[in-house]
């Protein structure tokens, strides 16, 4: 409960700052931008359409490879607690899991996946 | 408006100052980032000075135009050893004699201080095309992706050369005044994601050498090095043993930019640090940054760019597709260009 | 704070998941309901593990393999998106009826 | 008591913040033999930043633009209320306060992420991108290095990884742990040579479109996040607030602060490579790495 | 006290941002509701002394989220919502269905005694559950292993471009409008013949496809 309410705390803080860096009025220049700041920095050139798009993430093999192998972080927390007590057991049991995983990684690699497509 | 606490402790600080690279820049103009009342900044928005180093051509007035408009107030511009721009009566000049520090930061006091103005947008202050149309919502088109919401029409999808899903693409003019383009240098890129689909030269770059190792050592991530870089000590040995320990070497995919004399971005990059010896000239042969660029992740092409020596970059931007030569895309390109500012 | 009150705001977020699943169109955005609804799942879950179940071990264990479908659900659900997106370029279900042929 | 910490905490937080700007503004003007500036420097860059006009581009996201900001500081902040500073004294008292760190660092791809999603820019938006990833496959790295370092501790909380700590650091119990969280440490601060999302080839990426009050919000969140990690990797690495003589709190200052230099050194004096480069290194090179470590650490611990 | 009230704050996130997934135009705001709603179920379990689970999900969420992210922008047109969104079909139908499930659940719950047997205070879950993982149920935690290596390779398969069945591209061609017409979508060489038009050219293209779309919308 003290967690939660640190954690607001700290968001509520931070979010208050950032406001208040915006709102504090030192500036004499703090109007609305006009259309031609409104602009996107690109050294003087002018876009054509707008940048968000349907963007080409090249890697996005790579991010369906790590949400896969992140879970098993979710299993290693609590293995990380008891491994000691287990002793040579946890470390046989956890060395499969993650050879396991790493065949998928070890494919993932085959196949060119940590490459831009 | 007036003298707060606040803007005198501002009036203090190093002046942020926006290089916009002309033709014939003074060759101090490259290595300001040295001088300690200055710090030269990667982008408009982080900027109070424009500087205009070197004239500017006609053509590339456009440009300077927009770029001007993007640094947010209060803010000046400088013309270093350029005629005066008609476009810019609030422009200040410097002659190629005075000090340039000295000018920059009384401009930047005086701005700051409110005894002068803040220079006010050259461009109307309208969007980019009209956009309160036929929509619901106002925005001026049927559908989810119809019309140019906010003046501008949303992108479209094209096929892509690396994977095939055809996801959307990206056109614009790219430079001359982002800072690590060659001078004068402006490219329409068609960018899908990050990676390079089509380049046409709009703009080719000037008859100037810049500073091709500091450019690419910023673009490897060691800035204080490519400061370094510019100094005025020739052959220094700490520069060396520094960029050897950075990895930058390895940095570098080898074969990235290879031109017909066999030379690839590592090889030119060994050139430029002394760690192999200067050839003679590259020769570009009928190499074209279509050839160069296209298929190339965003840093890896930057990379390649700015490897170039001046003089090839030239021929190569001679060789490739500059607009015109392509009639029907040229065309095409510009009208649909004009059509959606109109 | 009660295992009823718990239960009924897992329901609320199960129901809004359930009509997000069926309303949607796209496919990207159905996933989204059935995330939701997974979300709703593990909510129950947790609260049955610290109210009725007197903090069973398994309950834990259950919730984790609740997060573990979201995961595979997520990577096999993309990975089709993409593999139908390469053949029809659309992502609507309607597309994948027709993908036969 | 608990007011009492949390101002000292602010107070070594501002502190830390300029020392971390005088350290990267003497150590750039060291190597690029240019000198350094004075010590006032970062504030009036700070006060000039504060009387800017702040820009805004077309049809932003603005929601994202302000949690973006407010966020990456707000992880920095939680990830420092983390940090114990004596036996029982820890803001943040949690069993799992490991697994929470490990959140905070998730959330900061998000955040680095929307921030440059929410200007509607293409450098912003190529600089967000290449992040993620980046940002994704480091993570693992840490994760593995600290599952290590909870091991011994046989607890994944901070504090009693500290206190398995009294004998003989994990510095020396995992050699390869230190180096690999440093790198992590470059990606989450944004910095060197795994500065994907603010670099140079993008004139800034994420914050290329920053302007005066949010681009100041967006460098002292950076700065902040500098300290935070410097500050776990302390706590972590090098004992946290265990020491002779001095008082725990003092310990633990001095030791962020010799991690913070380390961190800016190299930031400064390694290379940064293509993004599809240094990610099939993470997922090839350093991701077996840090199961060399899991597996040493694992060893040794029983 | 205080706890009720976080618990009522939090619930109140968590559906809210829920709701607002599916209300929003941005897929970037959809998918990081999503996570808000996320964020606040682990809160909630953490009030209920699930330490572990409330914060790992809070940690796996985020992740997952972030990968959503990029494939909402990846896939869905006007991913930014700069037109104003509405990819719906048989609404009415799915608000009764939402609306039944959750009626129904509540009875359910509101009716059927539930046994009270709360945690007890003190112990250490985290543990509990490493030696679970470990013990009884070893098995479940092996089968995770290859259910976690299936989807990684089937991932892999299904989106990689270049399989071992050759290149991914050639199933690229978009199928045509017509039964054996010209391909959809493929816009960028269509363009050229609409001169000045060209950018609204591109939209005329793509107008029959979104026709469907609309047609489909307005049932809401």
């Amino acid at each position: 409960m003290e967690t939660i309410l640190t954690l607001a705390g700290i968001f509520a803080l931070t979010l208050v700052f950032v406001v208040g860096l915006r709102a504090a009025g030192w500036s004499d220049f703090a109007g609305p931008s006009t259309a031609p700041q409104q602009r996107p920095v690109l050294g003087g050139g002018d876009p054509q359409t707008h940048a968000w798009q349907r963007f080409h993430a090249r890697y996005y093999t790579m991010t369906l490879l790590f949400v896969a192998f992140e879970m098993e972080m979710m299993f290693m927390y609590p293995w990380a607690v008891i491994y000691v007590a287990e002793g040579g057991k946890a470390l046989a049991e956890m060395g499969m899991f993650l050879a396991i995983l790493s065949v998928g990684i070890l494919y993932g690699w085959r196949e060119g996946i940590f490459k831009w497509e | 408006m007036g003298m707060t606490w606040i803007t005198r402790l501002a009036a203090g600080a190093r002046v942020p100052v926006f290089i916009a690279m002309g033709d014939g820049a003074p060759a101090a103009a490259l290595t300001l980032s040295r001088h300690p009342g200055l710090s030269v900044v990667d982008t408009p928005r982080a900027a109070s000075i424009l500087l205009v180093a070197g004239q500017m051509p006609d053509a590339l007035i456009p440009y300077l135009h927009r770029l001007h408009d993007q640094l947010p107030h209060p803010r000046a511009t400088l013309l270093w050893q350029s005629p005066p721009i008609p476009s810019l009566p609030d422009a200040i000049a410097v002659d190629a004699d005075d000090d340039i520090g000295r000018a920059v930061a009384d401009v930047f006091a005086a701005v700051l201080e409110g005894k002068r103005a803040s220079a006010p947008d050259i461009l109307p202050d309208a969007p980019p095309s009209e956009w309160r149309g036929v929509g619901p919502h106002g925005q001026g088109g049927k559908g989810m992706m119809g019309g140019t919401p906010y003046g501008r029409p949303m992108a479209m999808t094209d096929d892509d050369i690396r994977d095939r899903l055809a996801l959307d693409s990206y056109t614009a003019a790219f430079g001359p005044f982002l800072p690590f383009f060659p001078p004068g240098l402006v490219l329409t890129l068609t960018l899908q994601g990050d990676v390079i689909q089509k380049v046409v030269v709009t703009h080719p770059p000037f008859d100037h050498d810049g500073s091709p190792l500091a450019t690419l050592l910023n673009l490897l991530g060691l800035p204080a090095l490519a400061t370094r870089s510019l100094g005025d000590r020739a052959d220094d040995p700490v520069l060396r043993r520094l960029i050897q320990l950075s990895g930058a070497r390895f940095a570098i995919p080898s074969g990235l930019g290879r031109l017909p004399d066999g030379s690839d971005v590592r090889t030119r990059f060994d050139r430029m640090t002394g760690a192999a010896p200067d050839a003679a000239s590259q020769d570009a042969g009928d190499t074209t940054l279509e050839h160069l660029l296209v298929g190339l992740e965003w840093h890896a092409a930057m990379l390649v760019l700015c490897s170039l020596d001046p003089a090839t970059l030239r021929d190569i931007c001679k060789n490739s597709d500059t607009g015109d030569q392509d009639e029907t895309q040229g065309e095409s390109e510009s009208e649909m260009h004009a059509g959606h500012m109109s | 704070m009660t295992l009823t009150a718990i239960l009924i705001v897992a329901a609320a977020l199960f129901g809004i998941g359930l009509f997000g699943a069926l309303s949607q169109k796209s496919f990207v955005m159905l996933m989204m309901g059935l995330e939701l609804m997974l979300n709703g799942t593990l909510l129950a879950t947790v609260g049955f593990w610290a109210y009725s179940l007197g903090g069973l071990p398994k309950g834990q264990l259950l919730a984790i393999l609740i997060m573990a479908v979201m995961a595979v659900e997520l990577a096999i659900g993309f990975a089709l998106v993409v593999a139908v997106y390469r053949k029809r370029q659309a992502d609507v279900i309607e597309s994948i009826k027709t993908l036969k042929n | 008591m608990t007011l009492l910490t949390v101002l000292g905490m602010l107070v070594f937080l501002c502190t830390s913040v300029w020392l971390a700007v005088a350290l990267d503004t003497a150590c750039r003007g060291w190597i690029s033999g240019q000198g350094a500036d004075r010590a006032d420097g970062p504030l009036r860059t700070a006060a000039l930043w504060l009387t800017q006009q702040r820009l805004t581009t077309e049809a932003p996201d603005r929601m994202n633009a302000l949690l973006s900001i407010a966020g990456y500081m707000a992880l920095a902040l939680t990830g420092l209320a983390l940090v114990p500073l004596g036996p029982d004294t820890a803001l943040i008292a949690l069993p799992t306060s490991v697994v929470l760190w490990g959140a905070c660092e998730a959330l900061v791809v998000v955040v680095v992420f929307l921030h440059g999603w929410s200007p509607n820019a293409p450098l912003a938006m190529i600089g967000a991108y290449r992040y993620v990833a980046i940002g994704l496959p480091i993570m693992l790295l840490s994760m593995f290095v600290l599952i290590a370092a909870a091991l011994p501790a046989q607890s994944l909380d901070l504090r009693d990884i500290v206190t398995s700590q009294a004998d003989v650091w994990n510095l020396i119990r995992q050699p390869l742990g230190l180096p690999l969280f440093l790198l992590l440490g470059l990606s989450l601060t944004l910095r060197g040579p795994f500065d994907y999302a603010d670099s140079a080839d993008l004139a800034g990426g994420t914050s290329v479109e920053a302007s005066g009050p949010d681009r100041l919000g967006w460098q002292i969140a950076r700065l902040a996040m500098l300290t935070e990690f410097s500050a776990m990797a302390a706590t972590v690495f090098l004992g946290g607030y265990l020491g002779p003589v001095l008082p725990g709190p003092l310990w633990i200052a001095l030791k962020t602060l010799l991690v913070m230099t380390l961190v800016i050194g190299l930031s400064h004096l390694a290379a940064r490579m293509p993004v599809s480069r240094m990610m099939s290194l993470i997922w090839m090179i350093l991701l077996p790495l840090s199961f060399a470590d899991l597996i040493w650490a694992g060893l040794v611990a029983l | 006290m205080t706890k009720d009230i976080l618990f009522y704050a939090l619930s109140a996130l968590a559906i809210w941002s829920g709701w607002r997934v599916f209300r929003v135009d941005s897929m970037i705001r959809a998918t990081f509701a999503l996570m808000v709603s996320f964020i606040a179920v682990g809160g909630i379990a953490l009030l209920m002394s699930a330490d572990y689970i409330g914060v790992a999900t809070v940690f796996m969420m985020a992740v997952e989220m972030m990968v959503m992210g990029l494939f909402m922008v990846m896939f869905m047109m006007n991913p930014a919502g700069l037109n104003p969104m509405q990819m719906v079909h048989q609404y009415r139908f799915s608000i009764g269905a939402g609306i039944a499930a959750f009626v129904g659940l509540t009875v359910a719950i509101l009716t059927t005694p539930l046994p009270d047997n709360p945690l007890p205070p003190g112990g250490d879950t985290l543990r509990d559950l490493g030696f679970e993982l470990l013990g009884n149920s070893m098995l479940i935690f092996e089968t995770a292993g290859v259910t976690l290596l299936a989807t990684m390779v089937g991932a892999v398969v299904l989106s990689s471009a270049s399989g071992r069945f050759g290149s991914a591209g050639q199933g690229s061609v978009p199928p045509g409008l017509t039964a054996g017409g010209p391909p959809a979508g493929r816009t960028a060489e269509d363009g050229k013949g609409h001169g000045g038009h060209a950018g609204h050219g591109m939209s005329m293209q793509k107008k029959p496809a979104m026709q469907a779309h609309d047609d489909h919308g307005k049932g809401h």
